[in-house]
């Protein structure tokens, strides 16, 4: 046991030891999560512009994307070691302020990545419009039902920002412009794939002239697919999902799902990194880069252009 | 036959009936509350959202009779089914190899447990957090942050979400098999912990474990068969969760032992050891998935859900509590 | 107290249960194991709530609804079981709930206070135990004179002791009755319960006798004779058992322990133990006596020394390999040590001989171990409603039974019983006395290790006496004496 | 003074000492490892990031020391914040009410807690499992599922992020606030649990609490106070918290009690009561802050930095338990 921990010590500071002496320029990237296959995707963008642009970085974020406190103390973590520049998706537009104008006045440039914050420290900001996206899940959904009938949302949470947004800006447009649609159900699964399965059964169960449902993110569609097709349901209830993933991927060839949203997270990931290190050679930026999104279903998923934005 | 009729009519056997009252209420309130609440397919519903817990809280209700405690049964559940996957569809070994490699993932973790608890002499509590972390940290590395899928070996979506019993009796249904699993480790657990020396030697260390150690019992190793035994359950649950998935998610565990344990002291096990049984575990797990499954069906807001789910767990203990200090 | 009634699940233990004591007088009260003696007062303190019955203080029915109340009405109880918060140390334990506050910080607790207050109590026990020790690190004895110190503390007009002297020898019981004289001359009034008759004889004003939850008599001690008492206790006569049979001179050597040490706890213990022979174990509380049985069973690790079974040398490390070598140990201390108080009778009866009650596969044979601990409960007349009643719910001798039981049915060679008569009853004494024989004569070795020197002296072949940690003399059992044993058993006391 | 510095150096003084040795290893490796671990700034910033966690492990070790555990203090933290953002922003109350608000929504939530067990004799773990979901839900009822800021009341801010300190001595540069209250916190507690009447009876509850109402304690009434202490606790924590982001958020907070047990119970307390310390908690507590900064800073892939916390609490507590058997 004892020869373990120091076998273990040892290896964590040669690691410690190879990063700090790296010389090649270091920038941190703090993300809302990093379980998640959306986060991973653009961490991979993000690995892939920093070996393109001969750039060091780091990709953390904390366990869920309530940890607002937990991502301020990866951010001051992030800060001691003195970056050259901070990617930052903040999971909530204010608290993280503070620490951001430390690093301004540490001189350190800031990206935003993923969604905004309340300041104009952020030379940049790297973002999907999800409020938008939403609304055009939204009216995929009205054409795919006939602007008629009852739907539901199962959404990764309620407090967070992609969770908010993704949630309004469905609904919103369904009230706007389609009168005849009636929400029925808007519940949250926190992205479990199980535990969003068994929720979606019971919104399936409690609605039975149910004609449609949005997954919001990715552990949430699939939920959906699950829920469908262990009610029989398939070819009843039209899915529509967010973000991709295999089982999202399949269930649209497969016909389970109608289509889907993705945004475009490894182009994320590495836009992120491509304007740090502009930013660190002082370069001129726009304030704000739309990363796109893309609906894709049966008609288009081979499409190379969508291809580069869909993930395994 | 008539004894064993008769038996159940006797006190012992009202008492066991009784304990389902709780979980009997919610199911009568909620019937009430929603023509769509007891229907077959939502029953079986409830029942398949009872399996992953269940199986769970099966397992760790051997580790909590002894007096102890294992927190680590939801990520170790997790890397159990990333285990199953690495085999199936990375090694593409045969599905009957994976499903055993899962569950033994599952009883190495509950081994080294026993091992660090027993030997090393370290708090459940502490021992099996380490093991939490560790075993959430090494599912991630080992599945690259991605989940596995099964696509390569269908068969592996049967073992949970086929239907067995719905072909043979075609009346059923979709009868998914995961509920029968469920139950058949139900079966097991029970015959363990009643019937065997193992289950006797889990009250005796419960109760007062030095004693144990005093009358010639090999405490040591028999901690360590059984939080092992522990670890098999929670393997077996892992290799059901991603069959139902249809793929192993390294990120999904953490906050399941919760539930697990919550399920076992819903249904009368006692913390401190000594105490316990299997089938108040199971309807322990069952008021829970009943619980979440009403509450969705009658569309109360989820914040509220979440209220309503805390009174509720609070009210049908203390319903327990009343029913056994009556019963003389 | 009158018509007091009171009933658990499965036995009615009180029935119109009558009790009275005067001021200033030493009342008895007596009974077989599970007669009710515990419950009774129990009631009396608070710790449970009678069914029905009235209590009457002073004149004025009261009721009695926790112990607090008790306390303030100023009557207190040394328990049977006992009643000790092991974290604490001994002084915290004796003010528990009554601590005096400082003077300058009037938050603050005053412990030095407390303390300097406890060694006062303890002086007057003459115990030499510090007041700022942990109660976990005393032995059961001083744990119990910790328990009476405790009782004392309170300045009770009724003081309740249940069977205190279980634990303790002879010297410590004289202390005891020194004090219990020194209340009585102040107006106290003392209600003790005791399965030692022959202390009655010394402390007893009077004696009240109970029979399954039953009130018999109550009479003057100068109108009774022990005799007398017994057979109201059972209803019948009971002959005192003697050791049977001398141990052959050439019989084998089945133990011998050799300049075993442990730590400051005990050292240079040498002795042999032949077959058929009982050895008996006396010395003061706190002698190792406990300490050098555990060691030998492997529940304590030793520094040196040798240990031989049947002239082989074996190590021993842990109990299973005790238990291995058909080495028995029952220890002094039932409730840490020796019970499994949520597992029924039965269970607990089979746990070390769990493998003689396996079937293929691990599984239990529940009707054989029902059975057997069946016969056991009839063999030592344990009173329980079943087998499968839980052991936390018997009264304290009937625990003590289980455990002998236990070890009975192990059927070691070597047996080693550390206070097996405490807390029983007459009737059950002579009983295990007669085992004590039987199992002699079936071959068995004996070590016995008790406080009550006339126990020893009636049934040991030979007595081994220990005083601080060491072996002070090996007497036969033709010329020990009462006052030769307590000569040795002080001889490093000052 | 001489006394006390003696007293230092006795056994009992150097066991003390030797508590820290985890501690101090893990601060020796990282500076070694990293010239970016062991400056002013970082020393500071584990610091704050102990506070929160370490003022729920001070409350809920008197818990612990009784035998009993609160699974509410993470979403109890939470619905204290929000009432605080509830009094000062949504009523525009004096900042000080809003603070003494959240702090005794903490108090009666440790209240109830403590009614519910020892009135209605519920097992601590399932008493407070049902406030953990009771107070979760009712924080995203109350504020609306959205945080709730502090901008209208400056001053709110610097209660954690304030640098009095600082502003005494300049050469301290920024040195929040947040710390010293944890450090006068510290005291409180520590003062509570080793000379007054509340600590001795949390202590003789948890060694054994029939023999603790045999000697005449009032249990229930006691109990019920200890719960709500620990509510106390609590609220402040979440006074803290709010201050430090500035917002109540009312979706962050469960979890954060393993942890703060966690803290707790690496500090030595035992989850089966009679024993522990505040000195111990809050070594525990930074203990995990340490370690979690450290391998930040080391940037250690993030999955690798889980498995590393496992073992790494895993033998830190190991350590201790060497230690201590070692010490006769
Ligand atoms: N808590 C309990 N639950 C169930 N039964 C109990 C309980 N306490 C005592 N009894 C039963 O009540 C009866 C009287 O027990 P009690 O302890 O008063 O006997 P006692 O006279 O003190 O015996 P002993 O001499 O062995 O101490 C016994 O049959 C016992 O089994
Ligand atoms: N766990 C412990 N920690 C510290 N001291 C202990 C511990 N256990 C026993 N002792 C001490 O060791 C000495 C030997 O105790 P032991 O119990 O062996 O005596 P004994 O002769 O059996 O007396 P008794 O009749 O009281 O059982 C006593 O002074 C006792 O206080
Ligand atoms: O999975 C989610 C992803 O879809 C979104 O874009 O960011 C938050 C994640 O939880
Ligand atoms: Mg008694
Ligand atoms: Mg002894």
């Amino acid at each position: 046991m004892k020869r373990f921990l120091i076998v273990t010590l040892i290896s964590l500071f040669l690691i410690g030891f190879s990063i700090t002496s790296a010389q090649r320029p270091y920038i941190a990237m703090i993300s809302k999560g990093f379980q998640h296959q959306f986060w991973q995707a653009v961490k991979m963008g993000a690995e892939k512009a920093a070996k393109d642009l001969n750039v060091t970085i780091t990709f953390e974020g904390p366990e869920s994307e309530a940890m607002v406190d937990k991502q301020i103390e990866m951010l001051q973590a992030a800060l001691a070691k003195k970056p050259a520049a901070l990617c930052i998706a903040a999971l909530d537009s204010k608290a993280v302020i503070p620490y951001l104008e430390k690093a301004h006045s540490m001189g350190i440039p800031v990206i935003g990545f993923d969604s905004g914050v309340d300041s104009d420290i952020p030379v940049t900001t790297v973002a999907t419009d999800n409020i938008k996206a939403a609304g055009y899940a939204a009216d995929m959904m009205a054409k795919f039902i006939n602007r008629v009938g009852e739907v539901a949302l199962v959404v990764h949470d309620q407090t967070s920002r992609t969770g908010i947004d993704r949630r309004d800006g469905f609904v919103n447009r369904i009230k706007q412009k389609y009168p005849l649609i009636k929400i029925v159900a808007i519940q949250y699964g926190g992205g479990d794939h199980l535990k969003s399965t068994d929720l979606a059964k019971a919104i399936i169960q409690a609605h039975p002239r149910l004609k449609g449902i949005f997954g919001a993110n990715e552990g949430s569609a699939i939920g959906v697919i699950n829920a469908v097709r262990e009610m029989n349901k398939v070819g009843k209830i039209v899915v529509i999902g967010y973000d991709s993933g295999k089982q999202q991927i399949d269930a649209i060839k497969s016909g389970l799902m109608a289509g889907a949203i993705t945004q475009n997270p490894v182009g994320m990931g590495y836009m992120a990194v491509e304007a740090a290190v502009k930013a660190i050679k002082g370069e001129k930026l726009p304030k704000f880069i739309d990363s796109g999104f893309y609906w894709y279903d049966k008609t288009n998923i081979d499409d190379p252009k969508i291809k580069q934005c869909l993930y395994e | 036959m008539a004894e064993k009729l008769s038996a159940l009519f006797s006190k012992s056997g009202l008492r066991q009936i009784l304990m389902f009252a709780s979980l009997f209420l919610l199911f009568a309130f909620f019937s009430l509350a929603s023509p769509n609440f007891l229907t077959y397919e939502n029953v079986i519903a409830i029942l398949l959202a009872t399996c992953v817990n269940g199986l769970l809280a099966l397992g760790v209700t051997f580790v909590i009779i002894t007096g102890g405690i294992d927190l680590s049964i939801g990520t170790v559940m997790t890397i159990s089914s990333v285990m199953s996957g690495v085999f199936i569809t990375f090694w593409k070994l045969p599905v009957f190899v994976g499903v055993l490699g899962g569950i033994l993932t599952g009883v190495l973790a509950g081994f080294i447990n026993g091992t660090v608890i027993s030997k090393m002499k370290l708090p459940p509590f502490i021992a099996t957090l380490g093991m939490m972390m560790i075993a959430k940290g090494l599912a991630l590395v080992v599945s690259g942050c991605k989940p596995i899928y099964f696509n390569d070996a269908p068969i592996f979506n049967k073992i949970a979400m086929g239907s067995i019993l719905g072909s043979i009796f075609p009346g059923l249904g979709e009868f998914p098999n995961a509920i029968l699993w469920f139950i058949l480790f139900i079966i097991i657990a029970h015959i363990i912990l009643t019937r065997t020396a193992l289950g006797r030697y889990t009250f005796a260390i419960g109760s007062n474990e030095e004693a144990a150690r005093l009358s010639g019992l090999n405490v040591d190793k028999w901690k360590t068969i059984i939080y092992a035994l522990c670890g098999m359950f929670v393997g077996i649950a892992g290799v059901i969760m991603a069959s139902r998935l249809n793929s192993a998610q390294p990120a999904l565990g953490q906050g399941y032992e919760l539930d697990a344990i919550a399920a076992v002291v819903i249904g009368g096990t006692s913390l401190r050891g000594g105490e316990g049984s299997i089938i108040g575990t199971v309807i322990g797990a069952l008021i829970m998935s009943t619980l979440t499954n009403g509450l969705r069906i009658l569309s109360v807001p989820q914040e509220w859900q979440i209220v309503v789910s805390g009174i509720i767990i609070i009210g049908a203990v203390y319903l327990d509590i009343i029913r056994r200090s009556r019963e003389v | 107290m009158e018509n007091i009634n009171k009933s658990f699940p499965g036995v009615q233990a009180l029935k119109d249960a009558y009790f009275e004591l005067n001021r200033g007088e030493v009342h008895a009260l007596v009974g077989e194991n599970g007669a009710g003696k515990s419950t009774l007062m129990k009631i009396l303190v608070g710790a449970y709530r009678k069914d029905s019955g009235r209590i009457i203080y002073k004149g004025k029915e009261v009721d009695i609804p926790n112990p607090r109340v008790a306390q303030e009405m100023g009557i207190s109880m040394v328990f049977q079981e006992l009643n000790l918060m092991p974290h604490l140390t001994v002084a915290q334990n004796i003010f528990i709930g009554r601590e005096p506050k400082r003077k300058n910080i009037p938050i603050f607790l005053d412990d030095n206070e407390i303390n300097k207050r406890t060694k006062e109590l303890l002086d007057m026990l003459h115990l030499k135990v510090e007041p700022n020790v942990k109660v976990s690190n005393l032995s059961v004895g001083k744990q119990q004179m910790v328990e009476i110190a405790k009782a004392l503390s309170f300045n009770s007009e009724v003081i309740i002791f249940d069977e205190p002297t279980a634990a303790l020898s002879e010297a410590e019981t004289e202390e005891l009755f020194n004090v219990i004289r020194k209340l009585k001359s102040q107006g106290i009034g003392i209600i003790y319960i005791s399965h030692r008759l022959e202390e009655l004889k010394e402390i007893a004003d009077r004696v009240t006798v109970m029979r399954d939850g039953q009130y018999i008599a109550t009479d003057y001690m100068k109108n009774l004779t022990i005799e007398k008492i017994i057979s109201m206790m059972v209803g019948r006569e009971i002959y005192e058992t003697l050791r049977e049979r001398e141990v052959d001179e050439n019989a084998e050597v089945v133990l011998e322990v050799r300049n075993l040490k442990r730590g400051k706890v005990f050292k240079d213990i040498s002795f042999s133990l032949r077959k058929g022979e009982i050895l008996g174990f006396a010395g003061l509380i706190g002698a190792g006596r406990t300490e050098v049985a555990r060691a030998i069973f492997g529940a304590d690790p030793i520094d040196s020394g040798e240990i031989y079974v049947k002239g082989k040398r074996v190590s021993i490390k842990n109990p299973w390999d005790a238990i291995n070598h058909r080495i028995a140990y029952l220890s002094e201390d039932r409730k840490r040590y020796g019970l499994m108080p949520d597992l029924d009778v039965k269970s607990n009866i089979i746990l070390p001989s769990m493998r003689d009650f396996l079937r293929a596969l691990g599984f239990v044979d529940d009707k054989k171990a029902e059975s057997v601990s069946n016969e056991y409960v009839k063999r030592l007349k344990i009173r329980t409603p079943s087998v499968k009643q839980k052991v936390k719910n018997l009264s304290g001798g009937n625990q003590q039974k289980v455990v002998v039981a236990k070890w009975l049915l192990k059927n070691c060679d070597i047996l080693i019983f550390d206070e097996p008569t405490r807390g029983i009853d007459v009737g059950a004494k002579n009983e295990i006395y007669k085992l004590l024989n039987e199992l002699i004569a079936e071959g068995k070795s004996i070590i016995m290790i008790s406080s009550e020197l006339p126990e020893i002296l009636r049934m040991s072949h030979r007595i081994v006496v220990m005083c601080e940690g060491r072996i002070t003399g090996i007497l036969d059992a033709n010329e020990a004496t009462e006052e030769k044993i307590l000569k040795y058993a002080t001889m490093y006391e000052d």
